[in-house]
C-alpha cells in the first residue's frame, strides 16, 4: 500500500496532486503540501540518519527548524544541496533525497561499529590520543577526516541565480503565527510599512498544526482572514518561506527568502533564494517556541519525537507517525497530542508524566478518553534498533532525582511523543544584543530587557495560550506602529479563544540514569551524540564554562545550534556543579537562526559584477585591437597589444622600441585627476606635496612627491599650474581615490581655513599620451593653434588648444624619457582624438603600447612606480629622491624623516642593477645578498622592484632597493632564486637611459 | 581635420540595445552628453549667492538631497558647498562661462563635467524595486519623494539618484562616472531580467 | 551593520561611509619643536576606549563630508553626531 | 599530571570515565605570586607554561575575566604558517612553527596541528612580484615556501577556480608546506593544563580592573576577586590591550576591530589544504570535524563587540564563491566576531614598558594564533629575564619612536 501510516481525512494537503519521490533509491509517494518528512512517515519510513559519531540508527524528531537529525542530500550533480531539514523541505514531484551519513547503507552501516567503540570514544578523546609518534598524526588525521562531515558539496558551479534586496520598513514581524498575524493586522491597519516574515510556505505557525477554535470555528479560517486582510493592505509586505536569520546593529535584520526551492530544480526562472536586508524602526518577534526533548535512556531511537510534532503530523499533514504511541511529558501541552492521536485512532499505550500530581484540565480529558495516566513515572529506556518497539518505564521518587521502584516495567509502543517543556525561541532578541533571562515557573530562558527597538510576543515570549498570543501580538503591533507615528485604526477584533488553564511543569532536564553508570545513553545533543554522561564529563574534566562543555562536547555545535538539546545541556551542567541554571547560563546565539547558503549572502556579486569594471572612454579601441589587459585597482588597462601569434616579450619588444624610435601611444587616462582651486591653492599644495608650488609658473607643471605622516612615499604626480588660483593635478592609478580622500580630509578636519576647493576630474578626461622622437610630428599634424616649437612650448609645460578639433589640454610631460605630449581631452571625444592620433601617425608606423611597454620604459629611466617600486616603507631619500624635499616649509609626513630610523644610514636605497649575463632577467622579486653561500638565515640586502629586459639597451636591467646601496655602485651581488639559480649582478646607477634627460629635451 | 569631431557616451556600446524590453515592468536607458556643471562655493557668501541666482534664474538648493529645477537647468545638492549643475545638451560650456563671468573675484570652483559622468534612467512600476536590489537607501516615495536626490552607493559605485515620477510611473535618474557606466548598466540589466515577461 | 546619521544628508548606511579612527588629534603645531615621543604619541598611540569613543567618519559616497561621531564601542550605540569644528557632548571639540 | 594516552583512554573506558582528572585545577587566587599573567588566552596561557617550564618559575597566576581560551584564541581561523617577509617577523614566526611541531608531544594535548600546507593566491600583476618577493625572502630565512603557478595550482586544488575570465584571475600563489591548522581550542586547554601540571594557578571569571604601581614600579592587580600582588605582570589580553594599558596610564598604537569568520555546515573532504587571498579577501580551509572555516576582512570600525557588519561577510563570502564557486551550495552555519588589536605596521609589540615589571605582548592583529607558543615563549623569556629574546627585541615599543618599523602590510599577503 502507499502512504500506509497517511491518515484517510484531514489535513492541510492537497490529495489531488500525489507526488512521486523517492529515498535513497526508494520511489515513494506524497502529496502536494507535505514536507519531505511528513511524506517519509507517512510511508512509515522511519530510518533516515546515522549520527554523527556512533552512526547510530536515527528518525525523523520534530517537524520545523529544530531537526537534529533528518538531513538530507537532495538532487544531484550541481543542483545537489547537502544536509537539507526534511521538515522544512516541501515536497515537489521528483525530489530525490538520499541520507548522508551511513555506508554502505543506511541500514547497514559499517561504522556504526563506533557505537561498539562508544566507551573508547567519550567528548574530547581525540584530545588524548593519536599523537604517537609524532609524524603519524597526519595519517591519524586522514582517517577522522573521512569519517567526519555529512553531506557532500557539489563539485560543479552553482547553476541557480541568487537576490538580494534592501528594504525599509517601520515594523518587521518575524514570524507569523498567531501572535506574529496579530502584530501584523494591527500595525498594518495603521498604515504603517509592515512586514510579516515566515519561514514556512503558509502562515499560522503553530495553528496550522493545532485543532485550536477561535470564536468557535477552526483556527485555521481565521488565520485565512487574517492572511487576506493583510494581502490587501498596500505598505504590507508578507515574505512566506522567508527565515529572519539574523538581527544585527542598528536594527539591521536579514531574512532568506526561498523564493523557488519548492519547485523541481532546474525548471524555475527567477533567483532560487533572496536575501533581504531590512532597516527596520520596530521589531516584534513573534516566533514562537521550541519544545524541549527529554533526556532518558536510548532516546534518540527513530520514533521518538517532539509531541508536538507528533499533533504536526497528525492534524497537518494527516499522517500518523506510529501505531501504538506512549506520551512522555513534564506539562500539560503534550496531553493535547495524546488527545490529536486518540482522536486520529492512534493507540495511546499511556502517557507517562514525571509529575507526582497531575490534575489540569487536559489530563482530565485525557483520563476521561480512558488513557492510562502514569503520574511521577519517567521512562528510561527505549526499546528497538531502527525503530521504537517499546519502553520502560519507572516510578520516581519524590524529588525526582532516583526512582522508588526497583525495576522497570515495559510498554508496549512504536510511537514516543515527548515534551520536556517549552522553550521560547530567544534566538533574534538575543542576537539583537538582549540576554535571555531564566523564568523558574516556566523553566524556560524567556527575552530579557530589549537593547535594540524590539519587543517579542507570544510563545517566543513565554506566553503560551492562544488568547494571550494574539492580544500581545495585537499590542505590540499597535505600539510599534505608534512610536513609527501611526495610529492605530480601528479593524476586527482579535477573535477568542478557550482558555484552557495548564497546570505548572516540572523541570526535568534528565531523567535519572536506572543502571547509574552503565544504563544506556541519554543523549541531549542528537546531531552531534553529545550525551549527558558526556556533560559531565566535561564537567568532571575541569571544562566547567558553559562555553567550554560547548566546544568540549559539541553541545549545540551542529547544523541546529542546538535549538533542542542547549538548554537541558545547560541545565544537566548546572546539576552537575551544583550551581543554579541562571549563572550557568547559555551559551551565545548567533546568526544565522538557520543555516544559509552562501549563494544567497552573495547574491549577484559574481563573476563580472564582482567588483566594479572600470573602463576608459577608449577601452572599446583596445578591445577591438587585441589588447590583452591588465587589473589595476578596479581598472582594466591596455597591457600589450600582440600582433599575430606575438608573446608579451617579443609585442613588448616592438611597442618600446618604437616608442623610442618613432612613435608611441598609450591610454593614459586612469590617472586619478584633480582640480585644485582657490586662492590659498598654492599654499595647499606646499603642505601636501613635498617641494615648492609658490613660484610655480602658469601654464608651468611639476612633478611632486606626496608623503603620509610616518614620512613614507604615498604618491606622486605631476601638477600643473593653470591659473594663478588653479591646479590640475594627477595621482597615480591606483592611488587617486586614496590621494583624494586623504587631501579633502585634511583640508576639512585640519585646515578649514585655507580657501581651496577640490573636485574630482578624472572621468572628465581622456588622456592620450603621444611618445617619442616623431609625437610633435603627430601632434602638429593634430593641432593648429599650438606652436609645438621647442621654444614656443618647452619640456614641463601645458598649452590649451584644438586637437582633432577638439579643445585640449597638452602637457609636455615625459614618464619616458622622450619627448612626448599628454593631450588631455572630454572624454566623450577620448575614442574620437585616440583615432586621430592614430591616424595621423600612421605615416611614422605609430604604434598603440600598454602597460607592460610602460613600465619598460619608465625603468630606462630609473622612474620610479609607487607601490611597485616601493611598499610603505620608502622614504623619498631612499628612493635618491632628496633633491624634492623642500627645507624651508613644513609639510606632511617631514618630520618623520628626522626620526633615528629615517636618518639611519645603511637604510635600502634605490639603485639599478645589471646582471652579469645581459640575457638573464632577474625575476622581480627575487631577494639580493653579498654571500649565497652564508647559512641560513642568510641576510639579505635588499630585492629586485623592477625588472625588465630593456629593448633599446639590449640587455636586461632592474631597480632594486639595496641597504646602503648608493654608495655600492660598481660592486657585485647575488641574487639566489627560488628555483636553486644563483644569479650576479653588478649594482649601478638607476638611471640606464639617457641621463643627461637630452632626449625628453628636444 | 575638417570632419567634425565624433563623440561617444560612455554607454555607446551598451546603453543602445535595448537589454530590458518594452514589456518589461522596468526599463533601462541612457541620457547622455547633458551638460554637468560641478560648482563649488559658499552660501554664507551674498556675492555668491547672488551671482549664481542671477545666473541660474533661481536659487542654489541649500536644503541637503533636494534638486531645484530653474527652467531647463537642473541644481542637485551634492554637499553644504557643492552643486551639480544639469543643462540640456550643448547648453553646458556656455552657462560656465557666464557664470564663470558672474563670479569673478570671489573663492568659487566650477568644473565642467559633462564628459566624466552620464545619466542612466530607470523607469517603470519595478523601477524602485530594481534600485533596492543594489542600493541601501529608503526609496519608499514616503521617503524618497520627487525633488529629492542623494548621492548614494549602487552596488559597487557610487551615484547621484534622483526621482522624476512621471505620469506613466515612477522613474528615477542615475547621474554616474563615466568609468562605471558599463559596469552599472551590466548591474542593473542583470538585476531587470526578473522583470521581464518570459 | 551600523546606520550613521550625517550631519548633511540624514541617517544611511554604514557603507557610504569611510571611518577614520579616533577624532581630535591634535597635529603638533611646531613638528620641529616636537619630540620623537610626542610625534610618536601624536602618528600613532590611539585611546581605543572599550566604551565611549569620540571617532571620525566622512560621507564618502555621499556629501564627502567629514564629521565626529560619540559613539559607544561596545554596544555600537551612537550618541551624538557634530560637525567637525563643534561642540561634541562632553565638551569634545576639534582644535581650533 | 596524569598522562594522556591510548592507554589510558582504555583503562577509563573500564570505570565508565568517572576517573578522569580535571585538566586543570581551579584555585583560589592567593594574595601574592611572583609574576602574574593577565588574559587567558593561547598567548598567556603558553607564557605561563614556558615561564615554568623554561625559566623555573611557577608561582604564577594566571587572570582570565571569563573562561580561557574565549577570547580570539576561541574564534580564528587557526591558520598557521611562517611565511612572514620581513627577517625579523619571519624568524619569530619561524620558531613559533617549530615549536608547533612537537607541541601536542610536549604539552601531552593533542592540538591536532595539521600541516596540510597554506597557499597565498596572487591575482594581480603586483600580487605576483609581492608573493615572490616574499618567496625568496623566506627561502633565504630559512622558511620553507615556493611558488606555484597556475597550471599546477590547478592539480593540486582541483576545485580552485583558475579561469582566465574570472574578475581578479588567479595568477599564482606562494606554498608553505610545512603550514596548516591546528584545534584551536586545544591549544588554550592543553597548554593550561601543561602550565598547572607545573604548578601554574588558572584562575578564571577573574578580571583584572587596576594596575597598581609604587614609584614607576608593578606591584601588583586589582580583580574582580580581589587585590593580588606580584612585581612583574604580563598582560597579553589581545583586543583589550588598550584598555589595561590605560589603567597603567599608558597608550599603544592600537586599534580594536571586530575580525570576523564564519563556519559552514560540516561537509565530506573537498578541500585538504588551505587557500588565502589578499586581492579578492577571504581564506577557508575545511576542519577535520568538515565544517569550512572561512575567515572574513576586518571591520573598518573600532569595535570590542566581538560581532561586526553583515556585508562585510557577504562582501568575504563572494570573493569564496569566485574562487570556490562549488560553494555557493553549501551553507553558514555560524557567523561570529573577535576582537582584534591592530597594529600601524602589523606586527606584534611583545616589549617591557616605562612601568618596571610591566610587560606587555599585543597587537597581534589578525595573525596571532600561529605565533601562540612561539610568543609565550618569547614573553617568558622578556619577562624571566627583565629583557627580551634577541627573537622579539626588535618588536619594542620603542620602534614608534624611532620609526623602525616592520611593516608587514603589504608585501607579506593576509596577516592571518
Ligand atoms: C576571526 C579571527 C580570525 C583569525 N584568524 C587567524 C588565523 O587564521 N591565524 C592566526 O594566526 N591568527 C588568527 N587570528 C588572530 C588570533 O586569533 C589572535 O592573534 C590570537 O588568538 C591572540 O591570542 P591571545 O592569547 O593573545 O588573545 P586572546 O585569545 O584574545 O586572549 C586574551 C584574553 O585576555 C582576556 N582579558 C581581556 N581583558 C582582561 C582583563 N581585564 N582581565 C583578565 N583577562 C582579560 C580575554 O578574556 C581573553 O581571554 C584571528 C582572529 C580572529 C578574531
Ligand atoms: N504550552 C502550550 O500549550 C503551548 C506552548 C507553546 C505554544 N503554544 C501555542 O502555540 C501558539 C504560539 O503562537 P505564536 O504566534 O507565538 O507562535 P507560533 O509557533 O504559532 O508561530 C511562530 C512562527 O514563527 C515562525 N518562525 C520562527 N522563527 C522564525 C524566523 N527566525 N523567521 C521567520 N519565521 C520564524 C515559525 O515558523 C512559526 O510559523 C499558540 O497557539 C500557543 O497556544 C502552546
Ligand atoms: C575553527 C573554528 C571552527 C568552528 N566550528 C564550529 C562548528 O562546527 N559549529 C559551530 O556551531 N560553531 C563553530 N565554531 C564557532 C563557535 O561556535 C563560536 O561561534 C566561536 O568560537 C565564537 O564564540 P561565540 O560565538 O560563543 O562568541 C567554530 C569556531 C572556530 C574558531
Ligand atoms: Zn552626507
Amino acid at each position: 500500500m502507499t502512504q500506509p501510516r497517511r491518515l484517510p481525512q484531514g489535513g492541510r494537503i492537497d490529495r489531488s496532486r500525489e507526488l512521486a519521490f523517492s529515498f535513497n533509491g526508494r520511489p515513494l509517494q506524497g502529496y502536494a503540501g507535505d514536507t519531505l518528512a511528513a511524506a517519509l512517515l507517512a510511508n512509515d519510513v522511519r530510518l533516515v540518519a546515522r549520527s554523527f559519531k556512533y552512526h547510530r540508527p536515527r528518525g525523523i524528531v520534530g517537524a520545523g527548524a529544530e531537526e537534529p537529525n533528518a538531513l538530507l542530500q537532495l538532487g544531484g550533480g550541481g543542483h545537489t544541496l547537502p544536509h537539507q531539514r526534511a521538515t522544512q523541505v516541501e515536497l515537489y514531484a521528483g525530489l530525490e533525497a538520499v541520507s548522508v551519513n551511513g555506508w554502505p547503507s543506511l541500514e547497514f552501516d559499517l561504522m556504526a561499529i563506533n557505537s561498539r567503540l562508544a566507551g573508547l570514544l567519550p567528548a574530547g578523546f581525540y584530545y588524548k590520543t593519536f599523537m604517537w609518534p609524532q609524524r603519524f598524526w597526519g595519517r591519524y588525521e586522514h582517517q577522522i577526516r573521512r569519517a567526519a562531515g555529512l553531506g557532500r558539496a557539489p563539485m560543479e558551479a552553482d547553476p541557480d541565480r541568487y537576490d538580494k534586496t534592501h528594504v525599509h520598513c517601520d515594523v518587521l514581524i518575524a514570524g507569523g503565527g498567531p501572535a506574529g498575524l496579530a502584530a501584523a493586522l494591527a500595525a498594518g491597519r495603521s498604515g504603517a510599512r509592515v512586514i510579516l516574515a515566515d519561514e514556512q510556505a503558509e502562515f499560522g505557525g503553530g495553528l496550522l498544526g493545532s485543532r485550536e477554535q477561535l470564536d468557535g470555528r477552526p483556527a485555521t479560517d481565521w488565520v485565512k482572514a487574517a492572511v487576506a486582510e493583510l494581502r490587501g493592505l498596500p505598505e504590507v509586505r508578507m515574505l512566506p518561506r522567508s527565515t529572519v536569520f539574523g538581527y544585527y546593529d542598528h536594527n539591521l535584520l536579514t531574512i532568506a527568502e526561498r523564493v523557488t526551492d519548492h519547485l523541481p530544480p532546474g525548471i524555475s526562472a527567477g533567483p532560487r533564494q533572496r536575501l533581504w536586508r531590512v532597516r527596520a524602526g520596530r521589531v516584534v518577534i513573534a516566533a514562537g517556541a521550541i519544545e524541549r526533548p527529554l533526556v532518558f535512556g536510548n532516546n534518540d531511537r527513530p520514533g521518538v519525537m517532539q509531541a508536538s510534532a507528533v499533533s504536526t503530523y497528525l492534524n497537518r499533514y494527516a499522517v500518523a507517525p506510529g501505531r501504538a504511541a506512549a506520551v512522555f511529558t513534564n506539562n500539560d501541552s503534550a496531553y493535547r497530542s495524546a488527545l490529536d492521536l486518540l482522536d486520529a485512532g492512534v493507540e495511546v499505550a499511556a502517557v507517562v508524566d514525571v509529575r507526582l500530581r497531575v490534575d489540569g484540565e487536559l489530563p482530565a480529558r485525557v483520563r476521561a478518553a480512558g488513557i492510562a495516566v502514569h503520574s511521577g513515572y519517567a521512562l528510561v529506556d527505549v526499546q528497538g534498533g531502527k525503530r521504537v518497539e517499546g519502553a520502560r518505564l519507572m516510578a520516581l521518587d519524590s524529588d525526582g532525582r532516583g526512582f522508588s521502584s526497583a525495576y522497570p516495567v515495559g510498554l508496549r509502543c512504536d510511537l514516543i511523543a515527548m515534551s520536556g517543556g517549552w522553550s521560547p525561541a530567544v534566538h533574534l532578541h538575543s542576537q539583537s544584543g538582549g540576554k535571555p533571562r531564566f523564568d523558574e515557573t516556566l523553566a524556560a530562558f524567556v527575552p530579557g530587557t530589549s537593547c535594540q527597538a524590539e519587543v517579542s510576543v507570544g510563545a517566543a515570549r513565554g506566553c503560551f495560550d492562544l488568547s494571550g498570543c494574539l492580544q500581545e501580538g495585537f499590542e505590540a503591533g499597535a505600539a510599534a506602529a505608534r512610536a513609527q507615528g501611526f495610529e492605530a485604526r480601528p479593524g476586527a477584533p482579535m477573535p477568542a479563544a478557550v482558555i484552557i488553564a495548564q497546570a505548572p511543569m516540572m523541570p526535568m532536564w534528565r531523567v535519572p540514569s536506572w543502571r547509574g553508570v552503565k544504563g544506556p545513553k541519554q543523549f541531549v545533543d542528537f546531531q552531534n551524540d553529545t550525551s549527558a554522561a558526556d556533560i559531565a564529563l566535561a564537567a568532571r574534566e575541569g571544562y566547567r564554562s558553559v562555553e567550554h562543555v560547548k566546544r568540549y562536547t559539541a553541545l549545540g555545535f551542529g547544523t541546529d545550534q542546538g535549538k533542542l538539546g542547549n538548554i537541558n545541556g545547560m541545565a544537566i551542567l548546572a546539576e552537575t556543579l551544583g550551581q543554579d541554571i541562571p549563572s550557568t547560563g547559555t551559551t551565545t546565539f548567533r546568526p544565522p537562526y538557520t543555516p544559509v547558503s552562501i549563494g544567497t549572502l552573495v547574491g549577484r556579486t559574481v563573476g563580472d559584477l564582482f567588483d566594479p569594471l572600470r573602463k576608459t572612454a577608449i577601452h572599446e579601441w583596445h578591445v577591438e585591437h587585441g589588447a590583452e589587459f591588465e587589473n589595476v585597482g578596479q581598472w582594466k588597462r591596455p597591457w600589450y597589444y600582440p600582433r599575430q601569434g606575438e608573446s608579451l616579450d617579443q609585442a613588448v619588444y616592438r611597442e618600446c622600441l618604437a616608442a623610442r624610435r618613432t612613435v608611441g601611444v598609450m591610454d593614459a587616462s586612469t590617472l586619478g585627476k584633480i582640480d585644485v582651486r582657490g586662492p590659498d591653492a598654492a599654499e595647499f599644495l606646499n603642505r601636501v606635496y613635498t617641494n615648492g608650488w609658490t613660484k610655480l609658473g602658469v601654464g608651468r607643471c611639476r612633478y611632486g612627491l606626496m608623503l603620509g605622516e610616518d614620512g613614507m612615499v604615498m604618491d606622486d604626480g605631476v601638477t600643473a599650474r593653470l591659473a594663478d588660483d588653479h591646479y590640475y593635478m594627477t595621482t597615480t592609478t591606483g592611488g587617486a581615490a586614496h590621494v583624494m580622500g586623504w587631501l579633502e580630509r585634511w583640508l576639512q578636519t585640519e585646515w578649514p581655513d585655507l580657501k581651496v576647493y577640490l573636485t574630482s576630474v578624472t572621468d572628465q578626461w581622456a588622456t592620450v599620451a603621444v611618445v617619442g622622437p616623431q609625437s610633435r610630428g603627430v601632434l602638429a599634424a593634430l593641432c593648429q593653434d599650438i606652436d609645438f616649437a621647442a621654444e614656443a612650448f618647452p619640456f614641463m609645460a601645458f598649452r590649451e588648444g584644438t586637437v582633432a578639433g577638439v579643445a585640449a589640454r597638452v602637457f609636455r610631460i615625459s614618464f619616458s624619457g622622450e619627448l612626448s605630449y599628454e593631450i588631455n581631452v572630454p572624454a566623450d571625444y577620448g575614442r574620437h582624438v585616440w583615432e586621430a592620433v592614430m591616424a595621423a601617425g600612421a605615416a611614422f608606423d605609430i604604434t598603440p603600447y600598454g602597460t607592460e611597454s610602460m613600465h619598460v620604459l619608465r625603468a630606462e629611466k630609473g622612474f620610479i612606480i609607487v607601490g611597485q617600486d616601493t611598499d610603505g616603507s620608502v622614504t623619498p631619500d631612499d628612493l635618491g629622491m632628496s633633491w624634492i624635499l623642500a627645507k624651508n616649509k613644513d609639510y606632511l609626513g617631514r618630520r618623520s624623516l628626522l626620526r633615528p630610523d629615517s636618518v639611519r644610514t645603511d637604510r635600502k636605497q634605490m639603485v639599478g642593477l645589471k646582471t652579469l649575463q645581459p640575457g638573464f632577467v632577474l625575476p622581480e622579486g627575487a631577494q639580493l645578498v653579498d654571500d649565497p653561500d652564508a647559512a641560513k638565515p642568510v641576510p639579505m640586502l635588499g630585492h629586485v622592484t623592477s625588472s625588465y629586459h630593456s629593448p633599446c639597451l639590449g640587455r636586461s636591467i632592474a631597480l632594486a632597493l639595496i641597504r646602503n646601496g648608493r654608495q655600492r655602485h660598481g660592486d657585485v651581488v647575488y641574487a639566489p632564486l627560488s628555483d636553486g639559480r644563483i644569479v650576479r649582478a653588478e649594482i649601478c646607477d638607476p638611471v640606464f637611459y639617457d641621463p643627461e634627460g637630452a632626449r625628453q629635451n628636444v | 581635420m575638417s570632419e567634425s569631431p565624433r563623440r561617444e557616451s560612455p554607454l555607446a556600446g551598451v546603453g543602445s540595445q535595448p537589454v530590458v524590453g518594452d514589456a518589461a515592468t522596468v526599463r533601462l536607458a541612457e541620457r547622455p552628453f547633458r551638460g554637468q556643471l560641478n560648482l563649488r562655493g559658499d552660501v554664507a557668501s551674498p556675492t555668491f549667492v547672488d551671482a549664481v541666482t542671477g545666473v541660474l534664474g533661481g536659487p542654489l538648493p541649500v536644503q541637503p538631497n533636494t534638486v531645484a529645477d530653474h527652467g531647463e537647468v537642473r541644481i542637485f545638492w551634492l554637499g553644504p558647498d557643492e552643486w551639480l549643475i544639469i543643462t540640456p545638451e550643448g547648453a553646458g560650456s556656455d552657462l560656465k562661462t557666464v557664470l564663470q563671468k558672474a563670479l569673478e573675484g570671489i573663492h568659487f570652483a566650477l568644473s565642467d563635467v559633462s564628459s566624466g559622468q552620464t545619466t542612466l534612467v530607470v523607469s517603470g512600476p519595478d523601477a524602485g524595486s530594481l534600485l533596492s536590489k543594489s542600493c541601501t537607501l529608503d526609496l519608499h516615495p514616503r521617503a524618497f519623494a520627487p525633488g529629492q536626490c542623494a548621492q548614494t552607493l549602487l552596488a559597487g559605485s557610487t551615484v547621484l539618484l534622483s526621482r522624476l515620477d512621471r505620469a506613466h510611473g515612477p522613474e528615477f535618474e542615475l547621474v554616474v562616472r563615466r568609468s562605471f557606466a558599463d559596469y552599472l548598466w551590466r548591474c542593473l540589466a542583470d538585476g531587470a531580467e526578473e522583470y521581464q515577461p518570459a | 551593520m551600523l546606520q550613521i546619521d550625517c550631519p548633511w544628508c540624514g541617517p544611511r548606511d554604514e557603507t557610504e561611509f569611510s571611518y577614520g579612527g579616533e577624532a581630535h588629534i591634535v597635529r603638533p603645531s611646531d613638528p620641529d619643536a616636537t619630540s620623537d615621543e610626542a610625534w610618536a604619541d601624536y602618528l600613532f598611540m590611539r585611546t581605543n576606549p572599550r566604551g565611549r569613543h569620540a571617532e571620525q567618519w566622512c560621507h564618502a559616497h555621499g556629501c564627502r563630508r567629514w564629521f565626529n561621531v560619540v559613539r559607544d564601542t561596545v554596544s555600537y550605540r551612537i550618541e551624538a553626531v557634530y560637525r567637525i569644528g563643534g561642540q561634541g557632548p562632553g565638551g569634545s571639540h576639534d582644535p581650533a | 599530571m596524569k598522562k594522556y594516552s591510548l592507554f589510558s583512554l582504555a583503562r577509563n573506558a573500564f570505570s565508565h570515565h568517572q576517573n578522569w582528572q580535571p585538566a586543570w585545577r581551579n584555585p583560589e587566587p592567593k594574595p601574592a605570586y611572583d609574576v602574574l599573567i593577565v588574559g587567558g588566552g593561547g598567548h598567556g596561557l603558553a607564557t605561563a607554561y614556558y615561564l615554568a617550564k623554561e625559566h623555573g618559575i611557577s608561582n604564577v597566576a594566571v587572570l582570565e575575566k571569563g573562561w580561557i581560551g574565549g577570547g580570539n584564541t576561541g574564534r580564528n581561523t587557526t591558520i598557521v604558517r611562517s611565511n612572514y617577509l620581513w627577517d625579523e617577523a619571519a624568524q619569530l614566526y619561524e620558531k613559533s612553527l617549530q615549536l608547533w611541531e612537537g607541541l601536542s608531544q610536549d604539552i601531552n594535548y593533542n592540538v591536532m596541528f595539521s600541516q596540510r600546507g597554506v597557499f597565498n593566491l596572487a591575482h594581480t600583476l603586483q600580487d605576483v612580484r609581492d608573493v615572490q618577493r616574499r618567496v625568496h625572502a623566506n627561502l633565504l630565512n630559512g622558511v620553507d615556501s615556493e611558488w606555484v603557478p597556475v597550471d599546477r595550482l590547478k592539480q593540486m586544488i582541483p576545485i580552485l577556480n583558475v579561469s582566465s575570465d574570472a574578475r581578479y584571475p588567479v595568477l599564482g600563489a606562494s606554498l608553505q608546506r610545512r603550514g596548516g591548522v591546528a584545534r584551536h581550542d586545544a591549544v588554550a586547554w592543553g597548554f593550561a593544563r601543561a602550565a598547572d601540571a607545573r604548578g601554574v594557578d588558572i584562575i578564571q571569571n577573574c578580571e583584572v580592573t587596576g594596575i597598581r604601581r609604587e614609584g614607576g614600579q608593578v606591584v601588583g592587580v586589582d580583580t574582580t576577586r580581589g587585590a593580588i600582588s606580584a612585581r612583574k605582570i604580563g598582560v597579553v589580553t589581545a583586543g583589550n590591550s588598550s584598555v589595561l594599558a590605560a589603567m597603567a596610564d599608558l597608550r599603544f598604537p592600537i586599534d580594536s576591530h571586530p575580525l570576523q569568520a564564519l563556519v559552514s555546515e560540516p561537509l565530506k573532504p573537498i578541500l585538504d589544504t588551505v587557500v588565502m587571498s589578499n586581492a579578492v579577501h577571504g581564506y577557508v580551509s575545511q576542519s577535520d570535524k568538515g565544517e569550512l572555516v572561512i575567515g572574513a576582512g576586518i571591520d573598518a570600525y573600532t569595535g570590542y563587540g566581538q560581532r561586526g557588519s553583515p556585508h562585510i561577510i557577504e562582501g568575504n563570502l563572494a570573493a569564496i564563491k569566485e574562487l570556490f564557486p562549488m560553494f555557493s551550495r553549501v551553507r553558514m552555519l555560524r557567523q561570529w566576531g573577535g576582537i582584534v588589536d591592530t597594529c600601524p605596521d602589523a606586527c606584534p609589540i611583545i616589549s617591557k614598558t616605562p612601568v618596571s615589571g610591566l610587560y606587555f605582548n599585543c597587537g597581534w592583529g589578525t595573525g596571532g594564533f600561529k605565533a601562540t607558543p612561539g610568543s609565550g615563549w618569547v614573553f617568558a623569556h622578556t619577562i624571566a629575564r627583565d629583557q627580551p629574546h634577541s627573537l622579539n627585541a626588535p618588536f619594542s615599543l620603542e620602534r614608534f619612536v624611532t620609526g623602525h618599523l616592520i611593516d608587514e602590510h603589504g608585501a607579506a599577503g593576509v596577516a592571518h
